[in-house]
């Protein structure tokens, strides 16, 4: 573990992404501590204020910080993707590794059902379940997970199929240890590294989903300060007021590309092969 | 006007008004050419009497005529019918309809034609929603081809007025015998325009009808309507010249079309508002003072501010706005924090009170409504969650059902039509329970009294009440913000939000040529 | 006279994390005009590594601290990376170990036997697309227009190092490096190709560098035998003296620890009793679909006794069913037949119980993946004692049992070599004491230095716990050492099973004696 | 592609959509708020609620109404828009072929753009060329479609006016205009992709230029511009290439926000409408419809791979 992290940092991708996400995690933790203003405390004289010493990353239609805003925000952005990607691929490689390790037709029938599923595009699977289950951001992230879990069970099979026909596992299988002992503790464990480092790279994907969402009215709801609704609200005031656009837009970007830099940085730090 | 006999008022005629442009032009409008203009939303249907949103209201506008029409001063005009006479009781209504007029495929209007529409529009099978707009309707009869005689329930003043509404547009008494719902994809009006080609979520084109009845009218050949659903892209087709009118923009928006080289932003106050929707028949709600202190928690002024952007006028807790006639100018609510403090605990809520208030997720300034409300509230000892909710969960289940929630309402055309739809005990849509007997009482007063002093002087009272009693707390009335290019001539934003008289509409010097 | 290929004083390090590390020692070699050279080492000696120096294709933290590289008249080292272009192919020719791997499976074999051809010879297309036949049919291939056109997924392995050879030969070079070029491929196409070479060589005089871990076949090609050991070079001889007189000690433990079927390993005889007796065995992988034919059985109804003690080998090429027969008998696979292990009579999966599982187990092949990475040593060994009963502090006496020292539990499977991850797997078989082990080709991948310790190792054990063995390998050489008797399998069919002294015999199969003549026995 | 790998293929594509129309059908009936409601909005009665309900057939048990759906789909005939009383059917497939213009427009625009950055990229392997590129394929990725789609329309039509701002113009009525309209939202969609792909070229030309065969045709003295054009390229597209197939349903599904801001009718579009009105004709006629395109252009990724890569061509 500690080897592994050495190498990650050892790459720039890798340190800087890590680093990023350090300041995005200090954020989560200390964010609504830090924060100069109460998020949702609104100032009919502040309207629309610029950038400035009051404001410094401005106020927008509601007189409200920004800056608050972006520091409070943080706690309802970026777990809520982490926990919906978590979910989704957790439940995406119980089934992956499931599905290699049953094998023949059942493998067939889930991964054909599997596929048929994927079908449904991810945001438009996630928005019919949004419509079904109700708006907040609670129903979203289960959305998510389930927008997600069929890409991940496909990820997860093509690398449990390689594991299934390693013979540790047949091993296992000869000597007679049970299907839990062999999905859980033989394969779950050697399929890890591609489940994680999609699943890094897939967070950045799941707070793009959530804004989207937010976009479409369907995500977090106000006066929640989540990043993407705070960018889907700014943008009619975009001319008015750019900086109650620009301020979550980077902070939407830092994220993605810090999840991507670590998720990137991982493929190569568990990957040797580009180590001769 | 307050001059003239009581039968004169409601007796209304086409004699120096048919044909008149509204506006005095220094030169005659120029004929020709394409209009092409903006709406945010779909107009997705085009059947005359299910049309719901303004869009469509739009459409059926151009393609259909009412008997009679409203005018931007909320007084109706002839349109169909060229002259109509109450009786002494105002329960029997005559109508003379225009002569030579046709629909678009040639056949000549008569009075069957009003009589079956009006009958179709009562009909509930139809699931028209003018069924109850459309005024108390008993009976509707063919005098003679020319003549049509309404009979009413009851007396009633506004029955001109409520002819004007949205869904009575009248279609040929052929259509509705034989396939009423083939209006939902075709079109046969009397209208200025005939219907060229229809596809809802893209484009709709509409051409000149060369057999309307006003020679003279109108001015365009053709007008295209694209549906634009992002508003901010919307204003930036504007601003580059793609588009010569858009129907209506948000604050931001308009700012920035206030700044953009040849186009004319367009704005006027009137009566459409966000409300605040009290269950006067449940807890806590069910007692006055919590009311009248959610009421004295608002700033209202601020309100303006973050729901409409600064481009509305406060509300005083009733439905009428100076764009209404009748309208009582009730010095405003100042916000009153200790007071509206006191009044809780005397209702037994010394602790402040925990709240759920619904928004729906359209339109976005419901949410902002509550979300502002929620922070003024607070320091009155209201804790208010939010919740937002998509407009279809909304109607099923929130809609006339709730007990907290922000309702949305366009500007009626009579006052009575407003009272009647939301606050009376029997009102369509009885959202707050306030069931005020004399509140009721006054309002059927004034519905059929035709001196307009003591109308004005029961309204006024109507208005009192509500002020006092506070069934829902309306803050902010909103005014329309529309925008065109400056080229085009003759386009009045009407205060009704879904009048649109684009039949008025020319294009002037500067005007792109279109093919 | 200049010899065609010359290495002087070469030394090589490749830079680590942890400083450099020496690949090559001060190697000097020759090779003249028209002479094939043997280059002989176990794995990690540096024999690739000497290849890719000569072809001038080493990993970018290659350091070349000293000697020279000669083709000919041509300085290699110094060589600008166009001029490299023209020499590799023209003058140096290389043939690679994998010939499935060394074709593009995208383009057609005519497209590249002909771009090499147009390239080095100076050709137009016609031309040198007729040569190309021309060359194909010279390496025995049939209907080579027809080759022509096909992928390279479309003809068989001993085909693509045909084709491989083809090229090779076919741009004329001065030298040709053989890497191993017959150890991907069956023990008969492999001696098929080296007859080809042979044929080859004499035809065109070619000088070349023949690379192999396989000290028997390397005297049957060459003219001259260097043997590398980690980087040094210990010997150097004349092919013909190599067995007969090994000098290095080095060399003489390469000599020693090649199976010769004359030198048995077991004395003992099997006892009496039948331990498991397999009848109408029918291994089919995946069944027929709506639209899909089923493939054929991997074995056809086939059956054999081992005895208690017994060694049984069983012998035949990659796709000839031995391993799904070992599948099959340890419920790896499906299969129609009966097996019966002393009382116990299976008819499916289901049948096998608990202790026919203990009684019963299977080491594999390849010593890589027989380990979970994820489990340290003593986690891997304690499933058997988990699942069958015993003790957890028997660890450290299984790992003697395999000389092992104990502190190995502690480890996880990336810190072993490859010959110690095959004592923890045999060790895990042991673990559960079991009447029968069934070797799946266990030593295949190991140098032939380590496959006599294991072999060793096995017997010792073997003779500790009266075990019966199923020994799965495709070296015959090997198995004549030790079992008793030997089924010889193909296509899914035994074809021989016999005791091992009757192989020398006249009445065996014709497979079984092809089988015998690809085999190479050692000079000497 | 034997007859019987093509009937496959066939198969699963029946099979996926009957499962995607099996779930969509389940997803509409537990839509909360019905379609009745939603329809006539704030001006319903009872009576004229229950009379369109009784209209629609929103009555019948739900297996019912699948199966009567199921039986007129099979006949071709998707059912009526509850919204605009339009056959839903032809309206979903011309918002379909909106959409395609848009996605395939893309994807061409993409392939031109990604695969040399992508190429590029491994070549220089590490140097500042790969950083550069690298760091346009995270910015890519790494903002929401709309604020994308926002920031060029700012730039390209607000401030330069060199493009339409939104509308889209059928390149039936005219093609130029068509174009122009296309631009911007073909461009957002691409910087999106542009930034998949290249990851994806740079990765899989990488792998493949440390392949035996890439390895043994340098070997064999073959010029870098072979290896490279003839050998590695080739390889390296394949797998791209399906993957992009496989986009088409990220494409069709994905771009709803870009459709919406570009004022595109496409499908995508076409569905968020009809999932927040409740129609359900429209949903489940939308869904499958996309569904079945994804299927199909699966299908043929499947065939074009099978055809280029002949050595999966029996699997």
């Amino acid at each position: 573990m500690t080897e592994l992290f050495i190498r990650l940092m050892r790459r720039p991708q890798g340190f800087i992404g890590v680093l990023l996400l350090a300041l995005i995690a200090a954020a989560c933790l200390f964010g609504s501590a830090l924060a100069p203003y109460a998020p949702e405390k609104i100032d009919f004289l502040g309207r629309f204020r610029a950038p400035g010493w009051q404001n410094w990353l401005g106020a927008d239609q509601f007189g409200r910080d920004i800056l608050s805003r972006l520091m409070v925000g943080a706690r309802s952005t970026v777990p809520l993707a982490f926990i919906a990607t978590f979910v989704g691929s957790a439940a995406g490689a119980i089934i992956g590794v499931g599905s290699a390790y049953l094998g023949g037709r059942t493998d067939e029938a889930i991964m054909r059902t599997n596929d048929a599923v994927m079908a449904i595009p991810g945001l438009l699977m996630a928005l019919l379940l949004v419509s079904t289950l109700g708006n907040g951001a609670g129903n979203a992230v289960i959305a998510i997970a389930v927008a997600f879990a069929p890409g991940m069970a496909r990820v997860t099979r093509s690398a449990a199929l390689n594991v299934r026909n390693q013979d540790y596992v047949k091993a296992a299988i000869a000597r007679g240890e049970g299907a839990h002992w062999i999905i859980f503790r033989e394969m779950l464990p050697n399929v890890m590294a591609p489940i994680v480092i999609e699943s890094t790279i897939r967070v950045s994907f799941a707070v793009m989903l959530f804004a989207t969402l937010s976009f479409l009215g369907v995500g977090a709801q106000p006066p929640a300060s989540e990043w993407g609704l705070m960018v889907a609200d700014a943008r009619q005031y975009m001319h008015q007021a750019p900086w109650g656009l620009i301020a979550p837009s980077a902070a939407i970007a830092l994220t993605a590309i810090a999840f991507n830099l670590v998720g990137d940085g991982l493929r190569d730090a568990l990957n040797p092969k580009d180590e001769r | 006007m307050l001059s003239v006999s009581r039968r004169l008022f409601l007796a209304g005629t086409a004699i120096g008004l048919a044909g008149l442009p509204r506006i005095a032009f220094a030169e005659a409008p120029k004929r020709g050419g394409v209009l092409r203009m903006s709406v945010d939303q779909a107009a997705s249907v085009i059947h005359p009497m299910q049309a719901r949103v303004n869009p469509e209201y739009l459409v059926t506008e151009l393609l259909y005529s009412n008997l009679t029409r409203l005018k931007s001063d909320m007084t109706v005009e002839p349109d169909l019918a060229i002259s109509w006479e109450p009786n002494a009781t105002l329960t029997e209504w005559t109508f003379k309809l225009r002569p030579g007029v046709t629909f678009h495929d040639g056949s000549p209007l008569t009075a069957d034609d009003v009589v079956a529409t009006i009958n179709a529009i009562l009909d509930p099978k139809t699931a028209s929603p003018g069924r109850t707009n459309v005024g108390p309707i008993k009976e509707v009869a063919a005098v003679d081809p020319l003549t049509v005689k309404l009979t009413l329930t009851g007396a009633y003043a506004d029955l001109p007025v409520a002819l004007t509404y949205l869904n009575a547009r009248i279609v040929p008494a052929k259509v509705i015998a034989s396939d009423l719902a083939s209006l939902s994809t075709t079109a046969n009006g009397t209208g200025p325009f005939k219907l060229a080609s229809y596809e809802p979520d893209r484009r709709i084109v509409v051409e000149r009808n060369p057999a309307y009845y006003d020679p003279a009218r109108p001015y365009l050949d053709r007008i295209e309507l694209l549906v634009y659903p992002d508003r901010t892209a919307e204003a930036s087709a504007m601003i580059s010249g793609e588009i010569d009118l858009l129907l209506t923009t948000t604050p931001g928006e308009y700012e920035r079309l206030v700044k953009a080289d040849g186009v004319k932003a367009l704005r006027t106050p009137s009566g459409q508002f966000l409300n605040i929707n009290l269950g006067c028949d449940q807890k806590p709600f069910n007692d006055v003072r919590v009311r009248q202190a959610l009421a004295l928690a608002v700033d209202r002024e601020a309100t303006v501010g973050f729901v409409a952007g600064g481009y509305g006028t406060p509300g005083n807790d009733t439905p009428l706005s100076s764009a209404y006639h009748f309208y009582k100018n009730i010095p405003l609510k100042k916000p009153d924090i200790a007071k509206a403090k006191k009044l809780l605990a005397d209702a037994g809520y010394p602790n402040g009170i925990d709240l759920t208030l619904v928004a729906s997720d359209k339109p976005s300034t419901r949410t902002q409504l509550g979300v502002a409300v929620r922070e003024m509230a607070a320091a009155a000892g209201f804790r208010i969650n939010v919740q937002t909710m998509p407009h279809a969960t909304y109607l099923d289940q929130v809609w006339k059902k709730g007990n907290f929630y922000v309702g949305f309402y366009n500007m009626q055309p009579t006052a009575d039509a407003i009272f009647n739809l939301l606050y009376t005990s029997n009102a369509a849509w009885n959202e707050t329970h306030w069931n005020n007997a004399d509140f009721d009482k006054v309002i059927d007063a004034a519905r059929v009294e035709a001196d307009d002093a003591k109308r004005t002087a029961l309204y006024a009272k109507a208005q009192d009440m509500m002020n006092a009693e506070v069934p829902s707390v309306i803050s902010a009335f909103f005014d329309l913000l529309a925008a065109q290019r400056s080229y085009v001539d003759g386009y009045v934003l009407h205060p009704r939000g879904s009048v649109f008289r684009l039949d008025m509409v020319s294009l002037g010097a500067g005007a792109p040529k279109r093919a | 006279m200049i010899p065609a290929l010359a290495i002087k004083n070469y030394t090589l390090d490749y830079v680590t994390a942890a400083g450099p590390v020496r690949v090559l020692h001060d190697i000097s070699l020759q090779i003249a005009p028209g002479e094939v050279l043997g280059l002989v080492g176990e794995s990690g000696s540096g024999k690739s590594s000497l290849a890719w120096a000569l072809m001038r294709h080493l990993p970018d933290n290659a350091s070349e601290v000293a000697g020279s590289l000669q083709l000919g008249d041509i300085d290699l080292q110094r060589l600008s990376p166009r001029a490299l272009t023209e020499i590799r192919g023209r003058r140096l020719g290389m043939v690679f170990q994998d010939p499935s791997t060394s074709l593009n499976p995208t383009l057609t074999i005519g497209t590249q036997i002909t771009e090499a051809l147009i390239r080095h010879r100076g050709l137009k297309r016609r031309d040198a697309s007729s040569l190309a036949i021309e060359l194909l049919g010279h390496v025995d291939l049939n209907n080579p227009a027809a080759i022509m056109r096909r992928y390279p997924h479309e003809i068989s392995g001993g085909e693509k190092q045909r084709v491989v050879i083809a090229t090779a030969f076919g741009c004329q070079p001065d030298v040709i490096l053989f890497d191993e070029p017959t150890t991907a491929l069956d023990v008969i196409t492999g001696a098929r190709i080296l007859e080809l070479f042979a044929r080859l060589r004499r035809e065109t005089g070619v000088a070349a560098l023949y690379i192999s871990h396989d000290l028997a076949l390397v005297t049957r090609v060459a003219d001259r035998v260097a043997v590398l050991e980690r980087g040094r070079l210990v010997e150097q001889a004349p092919a013909a003296d190599i067995f007969r007189a090994p000098r290095h000690a080095n060399t003489r433990v390469l000599v020693d620890a090649v199976p010769r079927p004359e030198r048995r390993l077991v004395h003992d005889m099997p006892r009496d009793q039948v331990l498991l007796a397999a009848s109408d065995i029918e291994v089919q992988y995946g069944s027929g679909g709506l639209f899909r034919d089923a493939p054929p059985p991997a074995t056809k109804k086939i059956g054999f006794e081992v005895r208690g003690g017994e060694i049984l080998g069983l012998v035949g090429e990659s796709g000839s069913g031995k391993s799904s027969m070992a599948r099959a008998l340890t419920g790896l696979a499906r299969f129609s037949g009966k097996i019966s292990f002393e009382a116990h009579e299976i008819h499916g999966l289901r049948d096998m119980n608990a202790a026919y599982r203990r009684d019963v187990q299977i080491i594999f092949q390849h010593p890589d993946s027989s380990l979970n990475p994820r489990h340290r040593i003593d986690e891997i060994l304690s499933r058997p004692l988990k699942l069958y009963g015993g003790d957890l502090a028997d660890i450290p006496r299984l790992l003697d049992q395999v000389r092992l020292p104990a502190s190995y539990a502690n480890r996880w499977p990336h810190q072993l070599s490859g010959g110690e991850k095959q004592r923890i797997a045999i060790a895990r078989a042991f673990a559960a004491r079991p009447k029968l082990v069934i070797c799946d080709e266990i030593t295949a991948p190991l140098d032939v230095s380590v496959q006599a310790q294991i072999i060793e190792l096995l017997l010792s054990l073997r003779e500790a716990t009266g075990a019966a063995f199923l020994f799965i390998t495709h070296d015959l050489n090997l198995i004549r050492q030790i079992a008793h008797r030997i089924a010889v399998m193909r296509r899914g069919e035994v074809v021989d099973l016999l005791p091992f002294e009757d192989f020398d015999a006249d009445h065996v199969h014709p497979y079984t004696r092809e089988l015998m003549a690809a085999s190479p026995v050692p000079v000497g | 592609m034997t007859p019987a790998w093509f009937a496959r293929r066939l198969m699963l594509m029946v099979y996926t959509v009957i499962v995607v129309s099996m779930l969509v059908f389940t997803i509409t009936q537990i839509l909360p708020a019905d379609a009745a409601q939603s329809l006539l909005g704030e001006n319903a009665t009872p009576e004229m609620l229950a009379a369109l309900r009784a209209k629609l057939g929103l009555g019948d048990p739900a297996w019912l109404q699948y199966a009567h759906w199921a039986r007129h789909v099979f006949t071709g005939d998707f059912g009526i828009s509850m919204r605009t009383s339009l056959p839903v059917g032809p309206e979903m497939l011309t918002a379909l072929s909106r959409s395609l213009l848009l996605a395939v427009s893309a994807i061409l625009v993409t392939l031109a753009v990604a695969v040399p950055l992508g190429v590029l990229a491994a070549l220089r392997q590490g140097k500042l060329t790969d950083t550069g590129v690298s760091l346009i394929a995270y910015l890519g990725v790494s903002l929401p479609e709309f604020v994308t789609a926002t920031l060029l329309a700012l730039l390209l039509a607000d401030t330069l006016h060199w493009l339409p701002a939104t509308g889209y113009v059928s390149p039936l009525e005219d093609f130029g205009d068509s174009i122009r309209h296309l631009a911007l939202p073909v461009l957002t969609v691409s910087v999106i992709l542009v930034a998949h792909v290249m990851r994806m070229m740079r990765s899989e030309t990488l792998d493949v230029l440390k392949s035996d065969y890439i390895r043994a045709a340098r070997l064999r003295g073959l010029p870098e511009r072979t290896v490279l054009f003839r050998h590695a390229l080739r390889n390296a597209l394949l797998p791209v290439v399906t993957i992009i197939a496989l986009d088409v349903g990220y494409l069709l599904g994905g771009i709803i926000v870009i459709e919406e801001i570009f004022a595109i009718p496409g499908i995508g579009r076409a569905l968020m409408v009809a999932i927040t009105t409740r129609d359900l004709p429209s949903i489940q006629a939308g869904a499958l419809i996309m569904a079945a395109t994804y299927a199909v252009t699966n299908t043929f990724a499947d065939m074009a791979y099978a055809f280029l890569d002949r050595r999966i061509r029996y699997d």
